[in-house]
C-alpha cells in the first residue's frame, strides 16, 4: 500500500529511507524519522484499536506523550514483545512488527464490540459493584470473564534478552525539556560554566519549534535549535540526553531519567561490534538546581462520539504535517476555544487539503492567526463548536452548532458539516506532573485556564509549565530560569542572547471543557473525557449524582486517569464536568496527584544490572574453590554461599542428603570432621573498658574471664529477648576477639557501635570487624588432637591445652590462633588463619587427615550436632520472643552483676515473667523412626476440637546417626518442668505424633568428650 | 530520595549510605532496676511519632559508621539540620499545639483545595 | 436503600441512569450521638455498619477529615490473608476472612472479593522453617493452609522462574486458597453505604480538632464544624493515630511509615495468584484490570508524606524480576505510598484507654486491609458493650508493658 | 616471633614466610568467570594488588597523627576524605572516620609497623587492628574508568568533586567500597574478601562496553 496521507515535500523525515514495518499482519511503508504513528497515519489506517470497556473503534489522537488510544503491542519473537508502546512515542525501524492490543477476531470487526454497542448502556460506572454478586458462588466465574477481557498487551513468556543498566549522574543544573524553554535555560546554565543535563523525551530535540510556523532570527525555528544543540554537544560541561524522559522527582532534587538506547533500533538491542549494548539506560540524577521546562498538553474538547478515528487534537494534527510530512485526513472541520489551534487549519490548508470550517467558541474571534485563516478563505463559525461526530470506523461529519457557554447548553439546529477529521482544542495543560511527584499541589490559574505546578526548593519551572505560552516569553523565561539556577550553584550568569521572534497578537481563549448537545448529558451520544478507561461525561454525571463529590471519589469510581497515559489529555477536562455538575469552581473540585512515572518505564531499567548472577552478591570463603571441587551442595545463609553437605558418588550413585549427613555425623562422632566456619563473624575489641563493655552487652559475667580463655555469651535487646550469641576470647586484658552467628556478623558490629556512640562513649573501647581476615577452620572429633599435633607447633596437651582456652602457633606453617571450643560436643579445634592462607592451611589438613578419615561437613551436619548437645542457633531455635531463662540458660545469666546489663530489666515483666511461657526442651519422638517435622506444633490434648490450643512448636528436628533414632529441639509451655511428659504433634496428614519432653542435651550430658 | 549531610563527613551523601535508626534522643533510664513497667515500656516501646518536626537518630552504615540524629519534617521530607551524637538540636518543635492542622490537611488529603476553599 | 442487582442495573439503563441515588447522605452534624466513629475509612465505616447492623446502635456518626475512604483504604495493595502464625492474630484475620466471604452480599455491594489464593514462598531453609511452622499452626487454628514444594509452586504460577539457576532458588511456599484480593475502595462505599442505610450519619470535611474529656470521661469531640457530643468514641485513624493520640494527652508505642507500592500498565492475564516473597522481599499479584501490582517492605524513616524513597521501588522491582524473568519487558506505570502505623511486634492495638469511653484501633502496619470486616466487627462489639471483644483483648495496649507481645515479625517480615 | 607488645593487647604477624601456597581473594573468580586480557580496544582495565599491608588506626587524630610522623614520616589526613600518600607511592594513610584511618603499606611491612605504631602511641587509647587477609585493592585505569564507576558507585566521581588525593567508603552496588583516587589516571577500589567477586563480576559485566580488560 503506499502512503496515501504523505505529502511530496515537508517535514523532518528522510525520504530516501524507506522502512517497511506490519500492523496487525498487513505491511506498510514508512521513512526514517518517522513514528509508528505518523507512519500508520500517512499509510490511512484509521483504527489502531478498540476501546477497553465498550470495545468502540479508535484511532490515533495525539502525536506525543499523552496519547491514550494508539498502544499497541510489538513484537515480532517472543522474547522481543513489549506491550504496551505508545505508537506516537515509538519511532519506525526497519521490520517493525506491531499488533492492536484489544479487538477479537480483529480490531478492524470486533466482535466485543457488539457487545459494547448493545451493553454500553448496562455499563455505567461502577456497574460492577452494583452487580454480579448473585449467587455468590459463581462471582469467580465471572471474575474470569472480566479478566480476560481486561489488559491491553501480553507479556512474553521468555526471559528477556536484552540488559539494561543504571548511571548515577550529579549535576548543577538539569534541564527537562528540550523545547524552546528547555534549550534557552540549557545555553544560560552552559555558558556560565555549570554542569548541565538536558533530557528530553522526544526522538530529537526542539519540542515545539520543530512545527513552529514562527520564525527565530528570520530563520525557520528548527534551525535555531539544530545550532543550539551544535552548541551544547561541543561543551564539556554539557550531557544531552535525547530520547529520554523524566519520569520521575524525587526527595531531595533526585531524579530518574529513563534513556531509551536502543528502542528506536529494533525490539531487542541489536548488536554493534560483537555486542548487544544496553537497551535502555536509567540516570539517577542528583541535581542542585532543576529546571523543568516540560511544556503543555493541548486539552481536547469533549463532545458526541469524540472518540470515532478521525477525530484528532489540533496541535497533533500540525505535527504530523510539520514534523512527518503527513496529512491525517482530506477534509477538515477544526473546533476550538482558541487562537493558537487555527495553526492545524492553515497547516491543512497549506498541504493542499480542504478546510471545511472552523468551529470557534468565541463570539468574536480577534487574533493574527484568525486574520490569516479569514484571508485564506477559510470559514470561521463564530460562537460554535463541533457538538457531535458523525461516523463509525472513521468520522464522516461533524454537527456544528452555536453553543451557549455560560448557559451549557446549544442555541441552535446547528449544520452537519461533511468532513473525515475533526481537530479539536480547548487550550492547553501544563505538564504539572513531575512537580507534583514532590508532594507539592499545583495551583488553578484562571487566566491561563490550568494548573501550574507550585515548587519545592531547589526547581525552577520555565516556559509552558508556568502558563506562557508565546515564544519570545518562553524563550526569555527559559533563559532567567536557566541563569537563575547556574547563579544558585555559584556560577556567573551571562546577560540573555536569544533570538529575535515576533511577538504574535492571540486574541483571548474561552474556558471550554464539555461541549453542550441539545440532549441532556445523560442521552447525549456518548463525550469521552478519558479514553482509554471509557470514561464518559454522562459517567462522571451519575458518579456526582451518587454522592462521588471529591475529585478522588470520581476518578476512583469512573477509573478516570488510571490508564497508561495517567489522564493526560482528560483529567482537567473531567476536572470541570465534575465541577460543573456540582456547581462548584474547578479549583474547589481540587486536583489529583500525579505520581511517578511521568510515562510507563520498563522493569528492567528500573532493575539495572541488579538481576540474575548480580541480583544480590555471593559471598565465598576462601576455601570455596575446593568445596566446588569436591562436590558440595550449597546453602544460601545470608548473602554467604556455605557448604550444606558434600554427597559423595558411592557404587556409581550419588549420596542422598540423609546417608551424606548420617555419614559426615558419624565421621566427627567417631573420628574427625572439618567444618569452614569462616562466615562467623568475628569482632577484634581492643580498650581498656574492653571487659566493662563486654559486662554491659552479654548476659553472663566477664569480668574475671582471664587471657588465653574462652566463653560462651548471649546477647539480647533490652526487651530481655535473645538475639545473638558466640563466643568471646580475651587475647590480652585490654583485648578481645568476639564471635558471632553469620548472619548477625553487621548487626552485632551496628549493635555494640550504637550503644557505645549513644550511651557509653566514656568507655574506651573499639571495635573493628575482622570476618574477611580470618578464616576459620573446625577439626572435631576424637581423632583432632592426633591430627593436629601433625600440623602445629602448639602444645596439645590435654592439661596445657584445655578445653576453652586458645593458643596461637603455626599450622601448616601458617600463623594461627586455635581455639579449643565446640559446636560439636566433640574435641574440637577451631583454626583461625589469615584468609589469604586458608586454603593451604586447609588442604594441608586433607594431606595429613587421609589416615583418620578426615571428612568434610557442611552446614547440616554442623546443625545435627549441634543440636544433639542441645546447643541453639540464634534465629532458628529463637524468634524474637526468647529470653535467656526461656532457653533455661541460667549459668549464662549474671543476675548479680553490677551494671544492668542490656536485657535484663525485662525480664521481670508480668509476662516476661510468667512460669509457662514457653521453654526450651528436647522431644524425643515415641517412635524413634519419626522425624518430627520442624516448625510441627505441640498440643497437650489431641482430641481437641479445631482450633486446638497450642503449646508450643519444633525449632530443630533431626535423624542422630548416634542415638539412631529423631529428636527435637522445641519449646514448650512450662517446657522446664514438664520433664518426662508426653506431647501431641498433629501433622497435616493426620497423623498425630508423640513425644516424650527431655533435656535438650541428647548427647554426652556431662560434656566428657568435649574435655577429652 | 534523601540527600543527608554527615556531621563527621562534613558533606552531602546519598540516602542510600545511610540508614534511619529511629526517634532520637530516647535515653537508656540510668537505673533500670529502679523503673516500673510502665516506665520500662515506655522506654522501650512508646514514641512521639510527630507529624511534622522529628528528632531522629540515623547511621552513616556506608561510610564513616557514625551515628548522628537529624531534624526532620515527617511531613514534607525537608531535613532542617544534621547534628553529632550528643548535641541538642537547634530547631525543636515549641509550638506544643497538639496538631498543625494546615500542615495535616494539605499533607494528607488529595482534595485538600476542596477543604481549604470550604473550611 | 436501592437494592443493587443485575436487573436493576437494566431497569437504570432503560431511564438513561437518571435515577440513581445517592449512595449516602451529606448530613449535617447533630449535636450528639450515641457513638462517635472518627475515621471514614474502610475500619471506621465497618465499625459504623456493624454497630448499626448488629447491635442496633444506630445514633452513629462517622467523622471523616478529607472524603471517606481516602486514607489507606485507598492506597494498599488489597492482599486479603488469614494465616498468620500466633494464635491471637489467627482469630481476628481468620474472623476478617469469613466475614470477607460474605461481604458482597450482606453489604450488597460488590466488593469483587476474589479468592485466588495467596504464595509465602520461601527460599532458604529458614523460610521454610518458618512456613511450616506457620502452617502447622493454622490448620490447627482452623484456617486453610498447605505447604507446597517448588514443583507445586510453579504449577500454580508458571511465570514463575522456579529453577536452581535463580541467586535463591525457590524451595516450597505456603499456600492459602482462600486468601485472595479485593477491590480496595468498594470496600469503603459499600459500608457506607450500608450504613447510612441504617441511619448512620457520615460527615465528610469534617475534621477533629480535640476531644472533650472530663473527669478521666469522654464527652465528644471538637471539630471544624462544631462540637459534637458522645459517651463512647472510637478512634479508627490510620496513618493518623499518633496524632490523633497525643490530641487526647496519650502517646502510642508506635511510629508512622511510608509504605510504597506501584503497578505496571494492564496486562492480559500472566498471574493468577497472589505471590509473596520474604527473602528477596516483594510481593504481586494481577488486578482484573490487568495491572500487576506490587509492593514490598515499608520504609525505614518515619513519614506522612505519602511517598517513600526511590530505592525500595527498585530493590522490589529487582525482586520481581528476579522471580519472574519475562516481566523484565513489562513496564511500571505508576507508584505511590501509603502511611501506616506501626507496633513494634507487628499486630494492631484494638484498645481501651485511659479516658474511659475513648477506643483506639489502630496500628495495624501494613495488615489493615485484610482486618477491615474482622476488625470492624469485633470493634463494634467492643463498643456496644463496653468491654473488649474476646478476639480483640490481647491487643490492648498494656501489652507494651507487661511483655505480653504478639510477634509476628518472625513469620512475616513482608506482613501484607 | 614477638607477637606481644605488652600484656594488655595481644599483636599477631598472620604472615609467614615459609614457603606455603598464598591465594588472593579473586583466587576462586578468576577461574570461575575468567579474565579477559586487556587489549587495543580496552577503554578500561583493572588489576588486583592483593597482599598488602592494611592496618585500621583507631584513636584520637593528634596522637595518631604524631606517632604516624614519629614512625613514618607521614602526616595523618585530618581533612575528611582525605588521602596521602607517601614520597615512593606505596604506603597510605586515609580519613574514614573521625576516629578511624585506613594505613595500606608494601606486603610484609604491616606487623613491625603496628608494633612500632604501638610503641609510639605508648599509653594513649586508640586500637591498631590487621584486616590484610580480609581486604584486597583493585586498581581500575582507563579513559572510561570514571564512566564505569559512575554505573556502579552512587558518590559522585565527577573530578571536580572527586579530586585526587580524595577516598570515601560509598556503596558499590549491592556492596561496600573503599573508593580512592591516587592520581588523575588511576583509581583504587579497597573491596572486602568476601565481595571481590561481586564487584569484580559487576565491573566486568558493567565494563563490556568498554572492553574492559584484566592485568594479572
Amino acid at each position: 500500500m503506499n502512503q496515501l496521507n504523505r505529502l511530496d515535500r515537508g517535514g523532518r523525515v528522510d525520504r530516501s529511507r524507506e522502512l517497511s514495518f506490519t500492523f496487525n499482519g498487513q505491511s506498510y511503508r514508512g521513512y526514517a524519522g518517522d513514528t509508528l504513528a505518523s507512519a500508520l497515519l500517512a499509510n490511512g489506517v484509521d483504527i489502531v484499536n478498540r476501546s477497553f470497556k465498550y470495545s468502540r473503534p479508535r484511532g490515533i489522537v495525539a502525536a506525543g506523550a499523552e496519547e491514550p488510544n494508539a498502544v499497541v503491542q510489538l513484537g515480532s519473537s517472543e522474547a522481543g514483545q513489549v506491550p504496551n508502546v505508545r505508537a506516537t512515542q515509538q519511532a519506525l525501524f526497519d521490520g517493525l512488527a506491531a499488533r492492536s492490543t484489544n479487538g477479537w477476531p480483529n480490531v478492524q470487526r470486533d466482535l466485543m464490540g457488539l457487545v459494547g454497542k448493545l451493553g454500553g448502556g448496562f455499563m455505567p460506572p461502577g456497574f460492577y459493584y452494583k452487580t454480579f454478586m448473585a449467587p455468590a458462588s459463581m462471582w469467580m466465574t465471572y471474575e474470569k470473564f472480566i479478566r480476560k477481557g481486561a489488559g491491553l498487551g501480553r507479556a512474553p513468556a521468555e526471559r528477556d534478552p536484552d540488559t539494561y543498566d543504571h548511571v548515577n549522574r550529579h549535576c548543577d543544573v538539569l534541564v527537562v525539556g528540550a523545547g524552546p524553554a528547555g534549550l534557552s535555560a540549557a545555553l544560560a546554565a552552559a555558558r556560565s560554566g555549570s554542569l548541565v543535563i538536558l533530557a528530553d523525551e522526544q526522538e530529537e530535540m526542539g519540542g515545539s519549534l520543530l512545527d513552529s510556523r514562527e520564525r527565530l532570527d528570520e530563520r525557520p525555528a528548527d534551525q535555531w535549535v539544530a545550532d543550539v544543540v551544535t552548541e551544547l554537544s561541543a561543551m564539556d560541561n554539557v550531557l544531552l540526553l535525547p530520547r529520554t524522559t523524566a519520569n520521575g522527582y524525587h526527595d531531595h532534587n533526585f531524579l530518574t531519567l529513563h534513556e531509551r538506547r536502543t528502542e528506536h533500533l529494533g525490539e531487542t538491542a541489536p548488536e554493534q561490534e560483537g555486542r548487544r549494548p544496553v537497551r535502555s539506560r536509567l540516570h539517577r540524577v542528583r541535581a542542585g538546581r532543576v529546571v523543568l521546562a516540560s511544556g503543555a498538553h493541548e486539552r481536547p474538547l469533549v463532545y458526541g462520539n469524540n472518540d470515532v478515528p478521525g477525530n484528532l487534537l489540533a496541535g497533533a494534527v500540525s505535527s504530523y504535517i510539520r514534523r512527518y510530512g503527513v496529512v491525517p485526513g482530506s477534509k477538515l472541520v477544526l473546533s476550538t476555544s482558541n487562537d493558537h489551534a487555527y495553526r492545524a487549519a492553515l497547516d491543512w490548508l497549506e498541504s493542499g487539503r480542504d478546510v471545511v470550517a472552523i468551529a470557534d467558541a468565541r463570539a468574536e474571534p480577534s487574533g493574527e492567526l484568525v486574520e490569516q485563516a479569514r484571508a485564506q478563505g477559510i470559514r470561521i463559525i463564530p460562537g460554535a463548536a463541533v457538538i457531535e461526530a458523525r461516523g463509525q470506523n472513521r468520522v464522516s461529519g461533524a454537527r456544528v452548532a452555536r453553543i451557549n457557554i455560560d448557559d451549557f447548553r446549544v442555541e441552535d439546529e446547528g449544520e452537519l458539516l461533511e468532513c473525515d477529521t475533526i481537530a479539536s482544542s480547548g487550550g492547553y495543560s501544563p505538564v504539572i506532573h513531575l512537580a507534583s511527584h514532590t508532594g507539592a499541589r499545583p495551583t488553578w490559574r484562571d487566566d491561563i485556564l490550568g494548573f501550574v505546578p507550585s515548587l519545592v526548593a531547589g526547581v525552577q519551572a520555565a516556559g509552558g509549565v508556568q502558563g506562557i505560552y508565546s515564544t519570545p516569553e518562553v524563550l526569555v523565561d527559559g533563559w532567567t530560569a536557566g541563569a537563575e539556577a547556574a547563579r544558585a550553584g555559584g556560577f556567573e550568569a551571562l546577560e540573555a542572547d536569544l533570538p529575535s521572534v515576533e511577538m504574535r497578537r492571540d486574541g483571548e481563549a474561552v474556558a471550554l471543557y464539555q461541549v453542550p448537545h441539545q440532549k441532556a448529558t445523560l442521552r447525549a451520544p456518548k463525550q469521552f473525557v478519558d479514553l482509554q478507561n471509557d470514561v464518559t461525561a454522562a459517567g462522571i454525571e451519575v458518579a456526582t449524582r451518587e454522592g462521588f463529590e471529591s475529585i478522588e471519589h470520581v476518578k476512583r469510581y469512573t477509573a478516570m486517569g488510571f490508564g497508561t497515559d495517567q489522564g493526560k489529555l482528560g483529567n482537567i477536562n473531567g476536572m470541570a464536568i465534575a465541577a460543573r455538575c456540582l456547581g462548584r469552581a474547578i479549583p474547589e473540585v481540587g486536583t489529583t496527584v500525579f505520581r511517578p512515572n511521568y510515562t510507563p518505564v520498563t522493569f528492567g531499567a528500573i532493575v539495572g544490572r541488579h538481576c540474575r548472577e548480580l541480583f544480590d552478591p555471593k559471598r565465598y570463603t576462601a576455601m570455596h574453590q575446593w568445596h566446588v571441587e569436591h562436590g558440595a551442595e550449597f546453602e544460601d545463609v545470608g548473602q554467604w554461599k556455605r557448604p550444606w553437605y558434600f554427597p559423595r558418588r558411592v557404587q556409581g550413585r550419588q549420596e542422598s542428603m540423609h546417608e551424606a549427613v548420617a555419614r559426615e555425623c558419624r565421621a566427627v562422632r567417631e573420628k574427625v570432621g572439618i567444618l569452614d566456619a569462616s562466615t562467623l563473624g568475628k569482632i577484634d575489641i581492643q580498650g581498656p573498658d574492653a571487659r566493662e563493655f563486654l559486662g554491659r552487652v552479654y548476659t553472663n559475667k566477664w569480668a574475671k574471664l582471664a587471657p588465653g580463655r574462652v566463653r560462651y555469651g548471649l546477647m539480647c535487646k533490652d526487651d530481655g529477648m535473645v538475639f545473638d550469641d558466640g563466643t568471646t576470647s580475651c587475647l590480652a586484658e585490654n583485648h578481645f576477639l568476639m564471635t558471632t552467628s553469620t548472619g548477625g556478623a553487621a548487626t552485632v558490629l551496628e549493635w555494640l557501635e550504637l550503644w557505645h556512640q549513644t550511651e557509653w562513649p566514656e568507655l574506651e573501647v573499639y571495635f573493628n570487624s575482622v570476618t574477611d581476615h580470618w578464616a576459620t577452620l573446625t577439626v572435631t572429633g576424637p581423632e583432632a588432637r592426633k591430627l593436629m599435633s601433625e600440623v602445629t607447633d602448639i602444645d596439645l596437651d590435654r592439661d596445657s591445652f584445655k578445653f576453652m582456652d586458645w593458643r596461637e602457633g603455626k599450622v601448616a606453617d601458617v600463623p594461627a590462633r586455635v581455639f579449643r571450643i565446640s559446636f560439636t560436643g566433640e574435641l574440637a579445634y577451631e583454626i583461625n588463619v589469615q584468609a589469604n592462607y586458608a586454603l593451604h592451611v586447609w588442604e594441608t589438613l586433607f594431606a595429613h587427615g587421609e589416615k583418620y578419615e578426615l571428612t568434610p561437613y557442611g552446614t547440616e551436619t554442623m546443625h545435627v550436632l549441634r543440636a544433639e548437645k542441645g546447643f541453639i542457633i540464634a534465629g532458628q531455635d529463637t524468634d524474637g520472643s526468647v529470653t535467656p531463662e526461656d532457653l533455661g540458660m541460667y549459668w549464662a545469666i549474671g543476675y548479680d552483676k553490677p551494671f544492668s546489663w542490656i536485657g535484663k530489666r525485662a525480664l521481670t515483666r508480668p509476662d516476661t515473667a510468667r512460669a509457662d511461657r514457653k521453654q526450651l526442651v528436647g522431644l524425643k519422638p515415641r517412635d524413634p523412626g519419626v522425624i518430627l517435622e520442624e516448625g510441627a506444633q505441640i498440643v497437650f490434648e489431641p482430641e481437641h476440637a479445631i482450633p486446638m490450643p497450642m503449646k508450643g512448636h519444633v525449632t530443630s528436628s533431626y535423624y542422630s546417626p548416634t542415638l539412631d533414632s529423631g529428636f527435637a529441639l522445641a519449646v514448650v509451655k512450662g517446657g522446664h518442668h514438664r520433664m518426662g511428659e508426653t506431647v501431641y504433634l498433629p501433622m497435616v496428614d493426620g497423623q498425630v505424633h508423640e513425644a516424650e519432653i527431655v533435656s535438650p542435651v541428647f548427647v554426652d550430658p556431662k560434656g566428657e568428650r568435649q574435655n577429652v | 530520595m534523601f540527600y543527608i549531610y554527615c556531621p563527621y563527613c562534613g558533606e552531602h551523601r546519598e540516602e542510600e549510605e545511610f540508614h534511619p535508626k529511629g526517634e532520637a534522643h530516647i535515653a537508656r533510664p540510668s537505673d533500670p532496676e529502679s523503673c516500673s513497667d510502665e516506665e520500662w515500656g515506655d522506654y522501650l516501646f512508646f514514641r512521639t511519632n510527630p507529624r511534622g518536626i522529628h528528632h531522629e537518630m540515623w547511621i552513616h552504615a556506608v561510610g564513616c559508621r557514625k551515628f548522628f540524629n537529624i531534624t526532620r519534617n515527617t511531613a514534607s521530607y525537608e531535613i532542617l539540620e544534621t547534628y553529632r551524637m550528643g548535641e541538642q538540636p537547634s530547631i525543636t518543635d515549641d509550638s506544643r499545639e497538639p496538631l498543625d492542622v494546615a500542615q495535616a490537611r494539605t499533607e494528607n488529603t488529595p482534595a485538600d483545595n476542596l477543604e481549604g476553599a470550604r473550611a | 436503600m436501592q437494592r443493587y442487582s443485575g436487573f436493576g442495573l437494566v431497569k437504570h439503563a432503560l431511564s438513561h441512569h437518571e435515577n440513581w441515588q445517592r449512595q449516602w447522605r451529606n448530613p449535617t452534624p447533630k449535636k450528639a450521638y450515641d457513638v462517635i466513629i472518627i475515621g471514614g475509612g474502610g475500619h471506621g465505616l465497618g465499625t459504623a455498619y456493624y454497630l448499626a447492623k448488629e447491635f442496633g446502635i444506630r445514633n452513629v456518626a462517622v467523622i471523616e477529615k478529607g472524603w471517606l475512604g481516602g486514607g489507606n483504604t485507598a492506597r494498599n495493595t488489597t492482599i486479603v490473608r488469614s494465616n498468620y502464625l500466633w494464635d491471637e492474630a489467627a482469630a481476628l484475620y481468620e474472623h476478617s476472612l469469613k466475614l470477607w466471604e460474605g461481604l458482597s452480599q450482606d453489604i450488597n455491594y460488590n466488593v469483587m472479593f476474589s479468592q485466588r489464593g495467596v504464595l509465602n514462598v520461601g527460599h532458604t531453609l529458614q523460610d521454610m522453617r518458618d512456613i511450616q511452622r506457620r502452617v502447622n499452626a493454622n490448620r490447627l487454628n482452623g484456617v486453610d493452609s498447605e505447604v507446597l514444594d517448588a514443583k507445586g509452586v510453579q504449577e500454580l504460577v508458571p511465570a514463575m522462574d522456579c529453577s536452581k539457576n535463580a541467586r535463591y532458588p525457590v524451595m516450597g511456599a505456603s499456600w492459602q486458597p482462600r486468601a485472595g484480593v479485593a477491590r480496595h475502595d468498594a470496600v469503603a462505599w459499600g459500608f457506607a453505604r450500608a450504613a447510612d442505610a441504617y441511619g448512620v450519619d457520615i460527615l465528610q470535611q469534617t475534621e477533629v480538632t480535640g476531644f472533650k474529656i472530663r473527669d478521666g470521661q469522654i464527652h465528644g469531640v471538637h471539630t471544624n464544624r462544631g462540637d459534637i457530643e458522645a459517651k463512647t468514641v472510637g478512634c479508627v485513624t490510620a496513618g493518623n493515630s499518633g496524632v490523633m493520640a497525643k490530641m487526647a494527652g496519650l502517646k502510642m508505642p508506635m511510629e508512622s511509615h511510608p509504605l510504597q507500592a506501584l503497578v505496571s500498565e494492564p496486562l492480559k492475564p500472566v498471574l493468577d495468584t497472589v505471590v509473596m516473597s520474604n527473602h528477596v522481599h516483594g510481593y504481586i499479584s494481577q488486578s482484573d484490570k490487568g495491572d500487576l501490582v506490587i509492593g514490598a517492605g515499608i520504609d525505614g524513616y518515619n513519614g506522612y508524606g505519602q511517598r517513600g524513597s526511590y530505592p525500595t521501588v527498585e530493590h522490589t522491582l529487582q525482586a520481581i524480576v528476579e522471580m519472574f524473568p519475562s516481566f523484565s519487558r513489562v513496564r511500571m506505570n505508576r507508584q505511590w505510598g501509603g502511611i501506616v502505623d506501626t507496633c513494634p511486634d507487628a499486630c494492631p492495638i484494638l484498645s481501651k484507654t485511659r479516658v474511659k469511653g475513648l477506643y483506639f484501633n489502630c496500628g495495624w502496619g501494613t495488615g489493615g486491609f485484610k482486618a477491615t470486616p474482622g476488625s470492624a466487627h469485633v470493634f463494634a462489639a467492643s463498643l456496644a458493650k463496653g468491654e473488649m471483644h474476646p478476639i480483640a483483648a490481647p491487643f490492648s495496649i498494656d501489652r507494651f508493658n507487661t511483655g505480653a507481645l504478639i510477634d509476628e515479625h518472625g513469620a512475616a517480615g513482608v506482613a501484607h | 616471633m614477638s607477637n606481644t607488645v605488652n600484656d594488655k593487647i595481644k599483636t599477631f604477624d598472620t604472615r609467614t614466610d615459609a614457603k606455603v601456597p598464598v591465594e588472593s581473594p579473586l583466587a576462586y573468580t578468576y577461574r570461575n568467570s575468567g579474565a579477559p586480557a586487556p587489549g587495543q580496544a580496552s577503554r578500561a582495565v583493572l588489576r588486583e594488588r592483593p597482599f598488602l599491608g592494611h592496618l585500621t588506626l583507631r584513636g584520637g587524630a593528634i596522637v595518631l597523627d604524631e606517632a604516624l610522623r614519629a614512625v613514618l614520616d607521614m602526616s595523618l589526613p585530618a581533612e575528611p576524605q582525605s588521602l596521602i600518600y607517601d614520597a615512593s607511592g606505596e604506603r597510605s594513610v586515609q580519613w574514614i572516620s573521625p576516629d578511624e584511618w585506613l594505613l595500606i603499606v608494601p606486603g610484609g611491612e604491616e606487623f613491625e609497623l603496628e608494633n612500632r605504631l604501638r610503641e609510639a602511641l605508648g599509653d594513649a587509647h586508640f586500637a591498631i587492628t590487621n584486616v590484610g587477609g580480609g581486604q584486597t585493592v583493585l586498581d581500575l585505569e582507563g579513559e572510561a574508568a570514571s564512566e564505569l564507576l559512575m554505573k556502579s558507585v552512587i558518590y559522585d566521581v565527577h573530578p571536580g568533586h572527586f579530586p585526587v588525593g580524595k577516598g570515601v567508603t560509598t556503596v558499590f552496588a549491592k556492596a561496600t567500597v573503599i573508593l580512592r583516587r591516587p592520581s588523575e589516571a588511576r583509581w583504587e577500589l579497597v573491596v572486602r574478601r568476601s565481595f571481590a567477586d561481586y564487584i569484580y563480576r559487576w565491573l566486568l559485566d558493567a565494563g563490556a562496553e568498554y572492553a574492559i580488560g584484566v592485568e594479572k
